[in-house]
This record gives C-alpha cells, sequence and structure tokens, in this order.
C-alpha cells in the first residue's frame, strides 16, 4: 500500500525529529541543545516542504487530506474533533510555555570574548596583539631547552590547574564536577587550538574577573593567576599546554 | 489587488520572521559599552583620585623611589611638606617659588633650584643637583602629571593640600601608555645613554657624580666586558668593595634595548 | 557591396569600443595622477599647505552632536544610508547585466533578449532618481547629525567628491541616452553605438561606487593621514587604503547578485499579477533569468566574503576578532539562516521550473537526495560555536562543550558545508539543464559515469580537505585549506559545465519548453529571494560598520555621541527590518511606476474631436 | 549493473580525478595556501 503523501511528510519529520534524540542522547550520549534542536527541525520542515511541493500533483496530493478536512461535509465529525482540539492544543502550549518554573534562567556565557587590544598585567600595560610567547621561538632554536621548559610548565600546571583542568587537560579535574561553568576541555579543537598565545595569556592573568563585560556573567572561578604566579611560569605553561595537547597555537606566519 | 496583498503579507512575514529570530532565536548579549577615555578621567577626578594618580606616578612612571628611598641617595621625602617652607626662606634658594606647591613643582622640573646639601653633584658644592628633570627625557611627565605628584607629595607628608586639579583636559596626554606602546628610539652616544638612565647619580664619570656606587672613571682597565655586563643586568652578582648590594636598579637590562647595552659596554670598557 | 562595409563597421565599433575601455582606464587610473597633480598643485598655491592646511582629526565631545528635535541622529543616518545603498547596488547592477543581455540579444539576434533588457533597464530608471534623492538625503543627515564628521571627511576627499559630482552628471547622461534612445538605435551600426553607451554607463557607475566605497573604508582602515589624523595632501593614498580593493570586489558581486533577485522579483511581481498566457510565459522567462544572474553571482560571494574577512583580520587583529569571536559570532549564525534561505529557495526555483518541461520526469527522483544533503549541510553550516545550553543540558553534556556539535562550530567545517552546498547547487543546476534534452552521442553511459565520478571526487576532496586539514593540522593549513577546497568547487562545475556540453551536442529536445508552466509557489520563492537578499545586505552593512565599535574613523577620530555604543543584534536586526519595509514599499512603488508609463486612457469627449 | 558500459569509465575517471585533486590540494598546500591570494 502507498502511504498518503501527507502521511509521508509526518513520518518524515517524526523520523528525523526522533532520530536526532535517539542519536545524540542515546547512542553517542551527547544530548542535543534543545534550542538548537527546534531550529534544526525548522530547516528540516522547510527541506521536506520543498520536495514535496516542486511539482502540482506533489502539492495537490499533500493538501488534498487538509482540504478535504475543512471542506468535504462526509468529514463533519473529524473536523469538529480537529477544530476543537487545535486551539486546546495551542492553549496548553501556551500554558506549559508561561508556566513559572523552577529552572535557572538560561546563561549564555560568550566562550571567546574579543580580546581589548591591550590589558594590564602584572602591572604593565601589554599590547595584547602584538604579545608573543618568549619561549616559543626556542622550539626551533634549542629544541632542548624548550623540552625543559615544557617540563617546568608541566610541573606548574600539576601543582595549580589539574585540580580542575584535569591531569588529562580535559577540563574533568577533582573539581570539575563542582563548577559552572565547567573547566575548558584544552583537548577539544575550539578551545586552545583557534586562539594565539597571547590570548591565553590574557586569560590566564587575569582570570574569570578580567572576562569583559560581553562575557557576563563572569561567573567563572578562574583565578586570578597573575597573583600566584610569575610572569614567565605563565608562558612555560601555556607551552605545555599547547605540547601536551598536540595543537599548535594559531598563529598567522608560516611554518 | 489579492495578489498584490498576498505579497505584501509575504515579505512581511518573510522580514518578520527574520526580525524575530534576531531578537528571540539568540541570545541577545550587550556589547561592552565604548571604553571611557583616559582624559575625560581628569575632569570627573576627585581629589582622592587625583592623589593616588599622583602615587602610582611616584611609584611607577616617574621612578621617583629609585633614588628618593630609606638607602639615602637622595632627600627623603616623608616631611617635605614641612622642610618646604623653611627652604623657600633659605638663603641658598635661587628659585622663583613664593608658595610650597610652587616649590615642589620647581624642584621637580627645575631640581638645582635648590639643592639640600651633601646630595649635590660632585665637585659642584651642592649647587647642582644630580636629579634630571621629570617633564623631559626618559619620565617626560606631562604638566597634569607632575601636579598630581605635588598633591601626592603634599598629602603624604601630612601638608595641606593647595594643587588644584588641572581642567585644562588638553593638557594631560595620558596616563603613561603611550610610552609602552610606542617605544622610544634607540640611543646611540653612550654619554647619552648614561643621562637618560642617570647613571650619574651614583656614578661618578671624571670627577662628576654620585658616590653611591663605585666610581668609573677608570673602570676599563680593572673590569673586563662581560664583568660589567654581568654588574648592570645582575648587579648583585659582585659587589665591589665598600659598596652595599640593592643599590642599583635590577631592571637596567630591561630598560635599555640590546644595542644600547652593547654601545655603553664599548664605553665603559674603554675608560681606562 | 559586402566588401569593406562590414570591415569598416567592425573597426569603427572596435574604435568606439576601445575608446570607451580608454575611458575606463583613464578614470581608475587618472586618480592617482589627478590628486597628486592637485596636490602638487595646492602645495605651490601656498606655502604653508602640507603644515597648516590641514588640521588634525577634531576630539568631540557629546555636546558636538546636534539634538534634532528628539530624532535619534544615528538611526536617521543608518536608514537613509541603507535605504540608498539598496537603490544603489540594484541601479549599478542592473546596466551590468542588460548590458551582458543586450550583447546576447545581439549575438543571438532573439529579440526576446533585448526586449528583456529594455525591460530591466526601464525598472532601474526610477530607482536611478530615488538613489540620487537618498544619496541627497544621507549628505543632508551626515550635516545635520555629524557636522564635525562630515567636514573632517571632505577636506580629505574633496577633490574625490567633487569628481563624485561631476560623474553623476555623466552617469545620468549615459544612462537617459542609453535607455530613451534604445528603439532609436537599433540594427547595425546604431547597435554597437547603443552598446558603447552601455559600456561607458557601466564604467561611470563602477567608477562612482568605487569613490563611494573609498570613503567608507577609509573610516575603517584610514591612510593618507598621521596618527593625529592630519592629512598629508595625498588623496590617492586616502582612497587607495588598505580594505578599499577587498570591499570593491565584494560589493561589485554582491550587487549582480543582488540586482538579480530584485528584478527576479519584478518578475515574479508581474507574473502573478499577469493576465493573459503569454504574459506569462514571457515574465517566467524573465524570472528565471534573472533568478540564473542573481545565483551565478551568489556563488563566488562566499569567497568574496571570506577574502574581505581575511584582509580585516590582516589589517586589525582586534577588528577580525571583533568580526568573528566576540559579539558579533551570533550575527554570523543569523548570516547562515540568510544564506542558507537563498540556497534552499533558490533550489526550490530550479525544481519548481523542472516542470516547464517534458523530460524533467526522469530527473525529479534524485531531487530528494538533493533536498537531503543541501539541508544537512545547511545545519552544520549553522550550528553556532557557543550552544545555548539549559542547566539540565549543561549538566548532562558536563561543560559547554558539545563533543559532537563542538567540532561543527568552527571554520573548517561550515567550508566545507558551504562547498557541499554550492556543488549541489550546481547539480540542481545541471538537472534543469538536462531535464528537456536528450543526448545522441553513443557514449553517453560512459559520460555520465564520468560526470558522477567528477563529483565524487570533488566532494570526497572537499570533505577530506575540511577533516584533514580542518582538524589534525596547524591553524594556518586551516584557514588556507579553503583554498583548494574552493578550487575544487570550481573545477567541478566547470568540469561538469564542459562536459555536460559535449555529451549534449547534437542532442534532441524532449519537447518545446513551456514557459509559463511553473507554479506560483515558485514565483514567491523568487521573493523569498529578494527579501532575504535585502535584509542580509542591511545585516552585513550593520557588522562592517560596527566593528568600527565606538570610532568614527578607527584609531582616529573618535565617536563621542551618546549613540557610539555598539548596539545588541536584536536592535540592528530591528532597524535593519524597519529599513527593509520601506525599501520594499519604495520598491513596489518603483514596478507600479514601470507600468504605469504603458498605460493609455481613453477618456470619451475629453478632447475636441 | 553494466560494468563495461558504466562501472569501468566510472572507476577510470575517479581515479584520474581523485589523483588530480590529490596533486592540487598538495601543490597548494605547499605553495602555502594564504600566500598565494593574501599576502602583499
Amino acid at each position: 500500500m502507498r502511504i498518503p503523501k501527507l502521511l509521508q511528510a509526518v513520518l518524515v519529520l517524526a523520523g528525523v525529529y526522533f532520530g536526532f534524540i535517539v542519536v545524540f542522547d542515546v547512542i553517542l550520549d551527547a544530548v542535543i541543545p534543545s534550542s538548537l534542536l527546534v531550529m534544526y527541525m525548522f530547516f528540516v520542515t522547510a527541506g521536506v516542504f520543498m520536495v514535496f511541493t516542486y511539482d502540482e500533483e506533489g502539492t495537490r496530493e499533500l493538501v488534498a487530506p487538509i482540504k478535504a478536512l475543512v471542506e468535504d461535509p462526509s468529514k463533519r465529525v473529524w473536523r469538529n474533533i480537529v477544530f476543537v482540539i487545535v486551539p486546546l492544543a495551542a492553549g496548553a502550549g501556551t500554558y506549559v510555555q508561561m508556566q513559572p518554573s523552577f529552572e535557572a534562567p538560561l546563561e549564555l556565557r560568550t566562550i571567546h570574548p574579543a580580546p581589548p587590544s591591550t590589558a594590564k598585567i602584572y602591572g604593565k600595560r601589554v599590547n595584547l596583539l602584538k604579545l608573543e610567547n618568549p619561549f616559543r621561538k626556542l622550539e626551533k632554536e634549542d629544541p632542548e631547552q624548550f623540552r625543559e621548559l615544557v617540563e617546568e610548565g608541566a610541573a606548574v600546571y600539576i601543582e595549580n590547574c589539574q585540580y580542575c583542568h584535569g591531569d588529562k587537560l580535559d577540563g574533568n579535574g577533582p573539581y570539575a564536577a563542582g563548577l559552572n561553568p565547567t573547566p575548558l576541555n584544552f583537548q577539544d579543537v575550539g578551545t586552545i587550538a583557534q586562539l594565539q598565545e597571547s590570548y591565553l595569556f590574557w586569560r590566564i592573568a587575569t582570570g574569570g574577573p578580567g572576562l569583559p563585560k560581553e562575557a557576563a556573567p563572569w561567573i567563572s572561578s578562574m583565578p586570578v593567576w597573575q597573583n600566584f604566579l610569575k610572569e614567565d611560569e605563565i608562558w612555560k605553561t601555556i607551552l605545555f599546554l599547547y605540547d601536551y595537547t598536540g595543537h599548535s597555537p594559531r598563529s598567522w606566519g608560516h611554518e | 489587488m489579492r495578489q498584490f496583498l498576498t505579497v505584501v503579507v509575504f515579505t512581511l512575514l518573510t522580514i518578520g520572521f527574520f526580525a524575530g529570530y534576531s531578537n528571540f532565536g539568540i541570545p541577545q548579549i550587550e556589547p561592552a559599552p565604548p571604553p571611557k577615555e583616559e582624559k575625560l578621567d581628569l575632569g570627573s577626578m576627585t581629589m582622592d583620585g587625583f592623589i593616588a594618580l599622583g602615587e602610582r606616578l611616584f611609584n611607577g612612571k616617574g621612578t621617583c623611589t629609585l633614588c628618593h628611598n630609606a638607602l639615602g641617595r637622595a632627600p627623603e621625602l616623608a616631611t617635605v611638606g614641612e622642610v618646604a617652607a623653611g627652604r623657600l626662606k633659605d638663603p641658598r634658594y635661587e628659585g622663583e617659588a613664593g608658595t610650597v606647591e610652587e616649590y615642589l613643582t620647581e624642584s621637580l622640573i627645575d631640581p638645582s633650584a635648590f639643592v639640600v646639601i651633601g646630595f649635590g653633584k660632585k665637585g659642584t658644592n651642592d649647587t647642582e643637583s644630580p636629579m634630571p628633570n621629570v617633564a623631559s627625557g626618559g619620565i617626560g611627565m606631562s604638566v597634569a602629571e607632575v601636579a598630581a605628584v605635588v598633591a601626592y607629595l603634599q598629602d603624604s607628608s601630612g601638608a595641606e593640600v593647595t594643587v588644584e586639579i588641572p581642567q585644562d583636559i588638553g593638557a594631560q596626554e595620558d596616563d603613561g601608555e603611550e610610552d609602552e606602546s610606542e617605544p622610544r628610539e634607540a640611543i646611540g652616544d653612550p654619554k647619552e645613554l648614561m643621562a637618560l638612565f642617570t647613571c650619574d647619580a651614583c656614578h661618578m664619570i671624571g670627577g662628576e657624580g654620585g658616590e653611591v656606587g663605585p666610581d668609573l672613571t677608570q673602570i676599563g682597565a680593572s673590569r673586563d666586558r662581560d664583568y660589567l655586563r654581568r654588574a648592570i643586568l645582575d648587579p648583585n652578582a659582585d659587589i665591589a668593595e665598600g659598596f652595599e648590594e640593592d643599590m642599583m636598579p635590577e631592571d637596567m637590562g630591561e630598560a635599555m634595548y640590546v644595542a644600547e647595552l652593547e654601545i655603553l659596554l664599548d664605553y665603559l670598557a674603554g675608560l681606562k | 557591396m559586402n566588401g569593406p562595409r562590414p570591415i569598416l563597421k567592425t573597426g569603427l565599433a572596435l574604435t568606439i569600443l576601445g575608446l570607451g575601455l580608454a575611458v575606463v582606464a583613464l578614470v581608475l587610473t587618472g586618480f592617482g595622477q589627478f590628486s597628486a597633480f592637485a596636490a602638487e598643485h595646492a602645495g605651490a598655491a601656498g606655502e604653508a599647505a602640507a603644515a597648516g592646511l590641514y588640521g588634525p582629526a577634531p576630539k568631540l565631545t557629546a555636546a558636538d552632536y546636534p539634538a534634532i528635535a528628539g530624532v535619534n541622529g544615528r538611526i536617521v543616518v543608518w536608514i537613509v544610508a541603507q535605504l540608498h545603498l539598496w537603490f544603489a547596488a540594484f541601479v549599478l547592477a542592473v546596466p551590468i547585466f542588460v548590458f551582458i543581455i543586450e550583447v546576447i540579444g545581439m549575438r543571438t539576434r532573439d529579440k526576446r533578449y533585448d526586449d528583456m533588457a529594455y525591460e530591466f533597464i526601464k525598472v532601474s530608471i526610477t530607482a536611478y532618481s530615488l538613489t540620487a534623492v537618498l544619496g541627497g538625503f544621507l549628505v543632508f543627515a551626515l550635516i545635520l547629525f555629524y557636522p564635525h564628521l562630515f567636514t573632517y571627511l571632505s577636506t580629505i576627499f574633496s577633490e574625490s567628491m567633487f569628481y563624485y559630482a561631476l560623474l553623476f552628471f555623466a552617469e545620468s547622461a549615459a544612462l537617459y541616452i542609453y535607455y530613451y534612445g534604445w528603439h532609436w538605435l537599433q540594427g547595425g551600426f546604431k547597435k554597437w553605438v547603443h552598446l558603447t553607451l552601455g559600456l561607458v554607463l557601466n564604467a561611470v557607475g563602477t567608477t562612482l561606487m568605487l569613490l563611494a566605497n573609498a570613503w567608507l573604508t577609509f573610516m575603517m582602515s584610514p591612510a593618507g593621514v598621521d596618527a593625529a589624523g592630519v592629512f598629508g595632501g595625498d588623496a590617492w593614498a586616502a582612497i587607495h587604503n588598505f580594505l578599499w580593493n577587498p570591499i570593491n570586489i565584494h560589493r561589485f558581486v554582491a550587487n549582480i547578485a543582488y540586482g538579480g533577485s530584485i528584478v527576479g522579483a519584478y518578475a515574479a511581481f508581474k507574473f502573478l499579477t499577469a493576465t493573459g498566457r503569454q504574459e506569462r510565459a514571457h515574465y517566467d522567462w524573465m524570472g528565471y533569468n534573472a533568478n540564473f544572474i542573481a545565483i551565478c553571482a551568489l556563488l563566488p560571494l562566499p569567497f568574496a566574503g571570506y577574502y574581505l574577512a581575511a584582509e580585516i583580520y590582516a589589517y586589525s587583529q582586534q577588528m577580525g576578532i571583533t568580526l568573528m569571536g566576540g559579539i558579533f559570532a551570533w550575527l554570523f549564525i543569523i548570516q547562515a539562516v540568510l544564506i542558507g534561505t537563498l540556497f534552499l529557495s533558490a533550489n526550490y526555483y530550479l525544481w519548481c521550473g523542472m516542470g516547464r518541461s517534458d523530460g524533467a520526469k526522469r530527473y525529479t527522483k534524485y531531487i530528494k537526495y538533493i533536498a537531503i544533503v543541501l539541508v544537512g549541510a545547511f545545519l552544520v553550516w549553522f550550528t553556532p560555536h557557543t550552544l545555548v545550553l539549559t542547566n539540565e543540558e549543561l549538566k548532562a553534556l558536563g561543560g559547554p562543550h558539545h563533543k559532537i556539535l563542538g567540532p561543527l562550530g568552527i571554520m573548517p567545517a561550515k567550508n566545507t558545508a558551504v562547498n557541499v552546498m554550492i556543488i549541489f547547487t550546481a547539480i540542481s543546476f545541471m538537472f534543469y539543464r538536462r531535464a528537456n534534452k536528450i543526448a545522441t552521442v553513443p557514449w553517453v553511459k560512459a559520460g555520465n559515469a564520468i560526470q558522477v565520478a567528477l563529483y565524487t571526487a570533488g566532494i570526497a576532496n572537499i570533505v577530506f580537505l575540511g577533516i584533514y586539514h580542518g582538524y589534525f593540522t596547524n591553524t594556518v593549513y586551516k584557514v588556507a585549506a579553503s583554498i583548494p577546497q574552493v578550487l575544487t568547487t570550481l573545477v567541478v562545475i566547470a568540469g561538469s559545465i564542459t562536459l555536460d556540453s559535449f555529451i549534449y551536442r547534437g542532442s534532441k529536445e524532449v519537447g518545446s519548453l513551456q514557459w509559463g508552466r511553473i507554479p506560483e509557489r515558485a514565483q514567491y520563492a523568487l521573493f523569498l529571494l529578494a527579501v532575504a537578499f535585502t535584509w542580509l545586505m542591511g545585516l552585513m552593512g550593520y557588522i562592517r560598520s560596527g566593528i568600527r565599535q565606538h570610532w568614527h574613523v578607527v584609531d582616529i577620530m573618535r565617536d563621542a555621541s551618546p549613540d557610539a555604543f555598539t548596539p545588541t543584534l536584536g536592535y540592528a536586526a530591528n532597524v535593519v527590518s524597519v529599513a527593509a519595509i520601506i525599501f520594499m514599499a519604495m520598491v513596489i512603488f518603483v514596478f507600479w511606476i514601470a507600468q504605469v508609463s504603458s498605460n493609455k486612457t481613453l477618456p470619451a469627449g475629453y478632447w475636441k474631436e | 549493473m553494466d560494468t563495461k558500459g558504466y562501472v569501468r569509465p566510472f572507476a577510470a575517471a575517479l581515479v584520474v580525478f581523485v589523483a588530480a585533486f590529490l596533486l592540487l590540494d598538495t601543490l597548494i598546500m605547499n605553495m602555502q595556501g594564504l600566500s598565494l591570494i593574501f599576502d602583499k
């Protein structure tokens, strides 16, 4: 038996919707954010509509049941049922939407706020656009010394950072579960791999309180490390972060 | 007409969807307001803020604490507010100041107007001060900054603060940002370098200069370049006999360019 | 008789063409000399010219911005500038493709093309006067609300502003002769003269745009002035600033796409209101061609935009990060929604258009797969880097980073997605072209196999580049990998068109194309294209201007007005929406007025017999 | 499946195109990509 077009369309949409949920939430164990799912479904619906209506027969077949429902005298009972259910469903939807909930309001943090062009770090005004890791050049010039510096950076990291950011640098340290926002996962390709070293220096040195206004709410509990670490310790730690994760800092120069 | 209305409604719906999505579909992040310019701050600054600015300048950009400290390279300033009134009446005073405030301002830009006994340049019989003019050269304070330092000095020495915050906004260039963003040009003449870093405040060369550090007149005869380099970059590594530790600033290496250091070393090593 | 005449004609025509090109070349290169000459001249006129003629950029306070009748000056200038720009883009683009269509008509001797070109230019002539009116309005608004900025810019660009005014006369003259002389300058030599006029019109129009671009890019990447804003006297240096050419390229391409989409909306409107079959067929054909132009220009647009963004980064990293990473990051999600809308509606129009051919049935079964890939690629493109998460989701994920969606939020994924979308749009278009043809060459099967292999290899390469260089190599390669991706796309499209032209050499037609046999829904797709384009241009105008933040002229002249703040995206979207509605109303007026001229009323007994 | 008429030309063309594209990639990435058009 051939499935009517309208039912086909509904089935496809339902399939995609539950497909997303099953694949992300169950199989991959990584929930799909509801805000994103709504937009995804909007465009999937648009796509399905396009495929079903690009020719006349398809369109006629698609809207025929709807037309019949509204116009066909023999469908009176169904019509009445639908005309009662639709407003009720809309009302229920509105009620659920408007009902006060205990859920804390959505908070969105810009994870990579644009850095200021200069920042005051260690009492000095530094130009973040030009700031470079003083040790980076050793990677080529003196690999042995570079290794040593990375080791020293690792020591600083283990002493100070791993409690939150984890010993695998995956943002999953012993204290991570207690923090919101959770510590950054440096292994992720979307974090330090996308940034320049000066950016990391700025974020580490000024910590959560150093975030600009657009990154509000700066509920980040990242300490202001310039109060605890020396300048070269931060730079060495940055070397370690990139070395361990295998990422390289963003730069505009060529290799 | 029906077609026309449908088109209008369709257009409005489309635009409405785009606007609605931009307003409700994505988070509304309020961008940071434009940063306030420093110069505007001066106009709305309280006296406390102004004094605090003076303190920052005194400890930072002004490099005053290099000499005006407990080690006695220069007169202590803890009581300068009271002492200054007496200076004005001192017969050795050659300046034009009439009030304490004027005196302090003058002492910053024309330090030789009055030299406290025992603190003058060697061989000038306390008529010339080793202190540089803070408004010029490497320090380069603006008029407003000098006023802020004076206010701080009055306040910290317990005298009445008579300074008024300059309202002529244009006078204040900024609070030092420019020095760092625009590096000074390298200096090729060793004598100019010595003047910029006020070496002669502590070291004597050819009979001129202070006695806080070793005499450099013939330093090249007894010390080689490596020693001198170390002595500049890490002053406490070797202390010449009869001199104290921690007298020479440790940040000389950072303050001068590498090329300048070499020029200076050439010069010093050649002093035989 | 036949001997020397054609040669003479061709020679004359070539001479005229050459002259026209020379004018363009002169106009383009001449500015350097002109301004250098002018600068020298100024230097000779007054000794103090260099030192005293130009002051530094004024330092303004809030009091320097007149408050007029409680009107928000920024919004007025914003909306008027946007309206002016929309009309200017339209007016500039139409002559470009009118010229091309006229050439096609001349080559094919198909009068339909000539008629269509004439109809396009008829639409643009009312729009032309509206552009001028809005331009004047914009100048007034600037003088009223931002007098010091206007004064400062006009001291630097005084010469180019003067030439601009002169060129406007030239533009008007060329346009009016081109339009009113259309039916007079027909056939043989006269047609060549007319074509030359079209070329001059385009040269002048493009020069006008280049000049106006210089003023706005000067505000973004000032040149020819020192740190305090003192102008050195070299107008060419100020014009030829860092972002001038990137903006020129981007705007030139975008204008053509935009002009095509507006004319498409015109055709759609006429189609919907048409009464006769013949009229419907005509406007269907016109809408198809307009859409074709819009899509052809739309395809390279992402790359032009990418180049512009890269140049902004190169000019100032802070500006670049403000553009892509900071508050404006979400704007690119809105942009993705709009560009997705453009691609989807353009494809939908093509699919609907397949109904014109009886042979299309053979290909319609593939449409759903194209749709799946398009929507899939679009979803990737639209996935934001920063996800909006509820607390529940945040807890379930263990942090704001999503292991699957996170990697889709960054550039390599989006580059891959957009290239795939472009290739599949090309496939849609290929099906459309094939719909009415039956190949007769003996190697059809092998040809199709090669065709499929080309697409397979191309897509595989794009995906490989995206994944390998995007996630497993150094950042500098991430950016660089987009170049072979783009080249692959271009190679695939060009190769496929070439291959198809061989396969369908000497092909049979299934039947004659049934112009006008297209559902009305498809016309709404054309409207959607025009509206989305308009709105998108407004939004991108906002960000281009917005990355200057609180500067009139970046790092030189500060905006001290109370409106110096950067608005939120919702606020900007509302302003853009209001402006877009005003624009659409004016466009409908333009369409209507273009139609009025052909209406004739004969009142009985009114005139003396 | 029609091996001779379809699959063979497909396979052959695919090999050629994949090789050509990979060559293109290698060439451009070794030219250090961006410097092709972005460097002044």
